[in-house]
């Protein structure tokens, strides 16, 4: 389906945490053909700088026209984005990319770290709809972030669904007291054959494709890169391809607004 | 549209563009990208990303950095390559109903030649924009960009090639611009566009280390506006073909600008990826802007600039 | 605060700042203008408005025209001359407690001769720095700018006639800048400043005329940042005396950036419109950045940029 | 006395009408120096778009530290600045420039159109507090605009001082139907001695220079140009001189924003 440019109304600003904001658009021409994965371009102000609009991960579509994305206030952007007002309309571009695929692996893993967590609701809704009457399913939820305060707010989100979600956090606040990936060993019986949903910081992903290929699971990534157009129009969101991605294609780049965010963790060379 | 009533046609020699409006090679994909948010018919014109003989992969990410209203990027060049391009391009762009112009660049005077030579060959292209600026690529590109020499030397070899229409793609980074543009007319060209991007960098303060792969990039946006305007307008004093201006072009007001100091087009580059809709709301904008002002034609605004 | 520990000092031979921040030609006045902002004590130089031979009257308005993040001047080197200068301006900088550059420009070699002579008499000045660069008079000192002869000869000619440190400035509006940067080595200049502004433009499209009085004009501002910066890490390389690094300059980071990128010392300009303090701020930033990268010294910053 | 810089809490926003606002802002060390007359600059944005300071007469100053700007949304940065709200910060540099000067004239006129009128209402509280007692003096105020709702809001703060306020409108929706400059004649007896104090368009002003030239009153006129610094370290505010100021000064152009704003319309080179 083709992205499309519209003016959407802001119908919510939550502020999650000091410097996480929930935004909830009406954008009905987006949200009716949004997947799980996509992203959006929103352009933070009508003046020159900054110029670039910022790419956000689709966090809840809704049957009913809207649209949310959850971010963390980083740079200038985030922050002019952060305190628009309710009635104000934003300026978005989407859906874009491919978003996560469905998998015949019964048993499903979802692992979200910081702001990686985003994607992973919509993911999860997506996901219990699919798979409502399918007996055999089994769906984990493994969260992480630096404290409490950036999970907290999200976790009833996830648990309303009656999925099993655990938590860790580098201070120790919530859950348990470390990296979220180490909470793979721990949930996730290694003979069973998971497909692991992941979104989050560069290091995190690698780690989670690295345990995935030793342990023959299925591994899909949400990658980001600068982007200055989101459409494959500008190259310059260029993503190094695996040796084995290389083979069957003369281009060493994979272009992330296009050809991802989501890859098959075996298709990215990991640096 | 009725094109009379619109009177925002202009004509490149035998080549005629329903209005001076056209999009800046590298910024627009192959067209195709942009077709869920512009009605490319609606455009006078669309230049390709840049071909070369051969796919191109180009340079290490990052590719692209934000700066103060405007962007630096070092993609590299990277392209499918002229044949490639041929066959899986040009389908789609035979049939949107505007010019399709496409930029061509090469590592010496006969890579140009043969890319010319090719396209010639090639059904539903208008016309060949020769890309002799792009300050990315180390090889042959930089030199052919900066000297006069070279500037005429390539162009009369592509003219030799083809008989398309030919525009020579000027780079801002020299000393005096109406010198590269002089050669392009002498050597045969049928038009000049300018600007290719200004040379720039940028710094990550934390890791000290360059933000692009390539060290170096092109600047482009808003930032470069008043630099393009000044060489378009020096240009448009020197030459008597056509000057197609870039650089910056994001409003309606932006266009008018450029065609008061004397383009007769224009090429709008990264305001694509700002508002993919830019191009169609200028030409909308410059309808309105002639009609405002009771104009009967565009060609009452071009090098219309009152000293 | 105690030189030792900021360890923000550099040396221009045996010119000492006490920090890299200086201010750049035309945006601080004489000083005084800023002196309710800002601790002009706390500010490792300040280069004052260029001054010529006799007065100048500058351009007629408008002089100034704000661009996207940045603006266009043509004030045409207004001046008081340097004997007012010296009689009415000197009293109070040679009480500041910091290096006074004095800025100077010329429409012959000989001018440039004579007011380095002068200025030579004078007390109180640390450097003098050659403006041969300004885009905005038609006579010799475009020329001087983008020819590298002329460069050396104009530095050969200000060094015969005065003892003083002798910056050169550069222009950007050439096509390899490292030639007149060595040029200016060459010549026996102490250092380079670089960048001056970029030559650029607007239109007013109600009125179809130029904006500035002087049609054209220098473009200075965030904008251009990228382009000085790679300009600067350019010349760094290839020369070795010190490089004042300029243009855009308003940040802490954007000052690390250039001395990561080779320069012993920064000026700021625009911003100091933008944000009066901003100089003081970028002082204050550079001595925070060295605590926190526990760096005892600015020099393991400069030039330190990692590839 | 020297301008400073300080951040200023915004205490109201007032929509006068759809595109008139008026700002009050504490800032102590502005207001308790500022004369009518003299002007601020304010930065509309921290970013770098637009990039200048935008000047603004000083329109009301008190004595609890407030000051007021009026203005009309023009551009980027007044669009911007219409729409800040209470409790934010601006930063603002002033007082800027020179103000209007006193003058042994009994017969005062202020005349004021458009956004001219801003200075005016600061200006007159200033005359009345100084003339108090003074019985022979005579204060008239003569008001333009295009449409009544510029000035109805200003109305009755010119009005409960005491003074005679003489209307006039571009489209006669309140009091005279015409230009203000006509007023002169109307209200003025030209045998009388005045003193002219006016703000506004520059064909305004120089209507209003030539007249009192005509009538050899006094007249002190507040121009506007375009300006980068406001301290006379940029030179970019150059104002063409008349002939007879050029006598006694080789330089031909004064500078708006340290010379003036306010000028004797006998030194200004009307064009
Ligand atoms: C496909 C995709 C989906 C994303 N989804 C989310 C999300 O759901 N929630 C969220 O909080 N963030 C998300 N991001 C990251 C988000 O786009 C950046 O945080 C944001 O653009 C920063 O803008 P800024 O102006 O605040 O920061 P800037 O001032 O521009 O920069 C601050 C920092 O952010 C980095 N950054 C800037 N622009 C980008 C960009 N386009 N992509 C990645 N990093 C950037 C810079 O390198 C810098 O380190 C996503 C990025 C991509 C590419
Ligand atoms: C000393 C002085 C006092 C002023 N006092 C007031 C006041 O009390 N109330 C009020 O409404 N306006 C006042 N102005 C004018 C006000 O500064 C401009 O309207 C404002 O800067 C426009 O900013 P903008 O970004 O909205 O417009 P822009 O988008 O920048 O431009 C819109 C229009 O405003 C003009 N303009 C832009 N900048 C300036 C500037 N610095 N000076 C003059 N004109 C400019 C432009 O030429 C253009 O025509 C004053 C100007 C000066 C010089
Ligand atoms: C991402 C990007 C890629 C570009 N690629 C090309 C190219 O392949 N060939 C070319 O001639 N110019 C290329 N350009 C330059 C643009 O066509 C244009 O000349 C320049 O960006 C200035 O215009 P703008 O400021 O409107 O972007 C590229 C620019 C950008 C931003
Ligand atoms: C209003 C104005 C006046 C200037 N006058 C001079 C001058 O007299 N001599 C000079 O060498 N440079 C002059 N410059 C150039 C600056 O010193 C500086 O090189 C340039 O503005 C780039 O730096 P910036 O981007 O920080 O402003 C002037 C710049 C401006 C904006
Ligand atoms: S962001 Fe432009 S190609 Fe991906
Ligand atoms: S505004 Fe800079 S000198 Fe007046």
């Amino acid at each position: 389906m083709k992205p499309v440019q519209l003016k959407a109304e802001v119908m919510r600003n939550e502020k999650l945490s000091s410097d996480i904001t929930r935004l909830t658009m009406m954008a009905r021409d987006i949200a009716d053909i949004a997947k799980p994965g996509q992203f959006v371009m929103i352009r933070p102000t009508s003046c020159y700088d900054p110029l670039l609009r910022r790419p956000f991960s689709l966090h809840q579509v809704t049957g009913d026209g809207l649209i949310e994305i959850l971010f963390k206030v980083v740079g200038r952007g985030t922050r002019i984005l952060s305190a628009v007002e309710v009635g104000e309309f934003l300026d978005v571009v989407g859906p874009l990319g491919k978003g996560f695929l469905d998998s015949s692996r019964e048993n499903i893993c979802l692992l979200g770290g910081g702001m990686g967590i985003a994607p992973l609701l919509f993911l999860a809704k997506w996901l219990v709809s699919k798979k409502t009457g399918d007996l055999n399913f089994n769906i984990v939820v493994l969260l992480g972030a630096a404290t409490d305060s950036e999970i907290l707010p999200l976790l009833d989100d996830f648990e309303v669904m009656g999925l099993n979600v655990k938590i860790a956090t580098d201070d120790g606040s919530l859950g348990y007291h470390g990296f979220v990936t180490d909470l793979l060993s721990k949930n996730l019986d290694p003979d069973n054959n998971w497909i692991i949903y992941s979104c989050g910081p560069y290091p995190m992903l690698k780690k989670v494709a690295g345990i995935s290929r030793d342990n023959n699971w299925q591994c899909q990534v949400s990658l980001e890169t600068i982007m200055a157009c989101g459409i494959k129009a500008c190259l310059g969101c260029a993503l190094p391809k695996s040796e084995s991605m290389k083979l069957t294609d003369t281009q060493p780049y994979a272009h992330v607004c296009k050809d991802g965010p989501v890859f098959d963790a075996a298709e990215v060379k990991w640096i | 549209m009725d094109l009379k009533k619109a009177a925002l046609n202009v004509n490149f020699g035998s080549l005629q563009l329903k209005n001076p409006v056209m999009t800046a090679s590298g910024t627009f994909g192959y067209g195709e990208e942009f077709s869920s948010f512009v009605n490319l018919n609606r455009l006078g014109g669309i230049v390709v990303k840049g071909i070369s003989l051969k796919p191109r992969v180009g340079n290490p990410p990052p590719r692209v950095a934000e700066t103060a209203s405007g962007m630096l990027n070092a993609i590299g060049l990277e392209n499918v390559g002229v044949e490639k391009f041929i066959s899986e391009k040009m389908e789609f762009l035979r049939n949107i109903g505007t010019n399709v112009f496409v930029n061509v660049l090469g590592d010496s005077v006969d890579d140009y030649g043969r890319l010319a030579e090719r396209l010639n060959d090639t059904p539903g292209i208008s016309a060949i924009e020769v890309n002799i600026s792009c300050p990315n690529v180390k090889k042959g590109g930089v030199a052919f960009g900066t000297d006069p020499a070279m500037v005429e030397a390539v162009t009369r070899e592509v003219k030799s090639k083809c008989s398309l229409p030919v525009f020579i793609k000027l780079s801002p980074n020299v000393t005096d611009i109406t010198l590269t543009a002089r050669a392009a007319e002498q050597g045969g060209a049928d038009g000049v566009s300018l600007i290719n991007t200004l040379l720039g960098m940028a710094i990550d303060v934390r890791s000290r280390r360059p933000i692009l792969g390539n060290v170096v990039g092109g600047l482009s946006g808003p930032a470069i506006k008043p630099v393009a305007l000044r060489m378009v307008w020096q240009v448009a004093k020197q030459v008597s073909i056509p000057v197609i201006g870039i650089g910056g072009i994001t409003t309606t007001e932006d266009a008018i600008e450029f065609l008061l100091a004397g383009a007769s087009a224009v090429q709008v580059g990264t305001a694509n990826f700002v508002d993919p809709r830019a191009t169609e709301n200028i030409v909308e904008g410059l309808q309105k802007y002639l009609e405002d002002n009771n104009l009967s034609s565009i060609k009452e605004v071009i090098g219309k600039l009152i000293l």
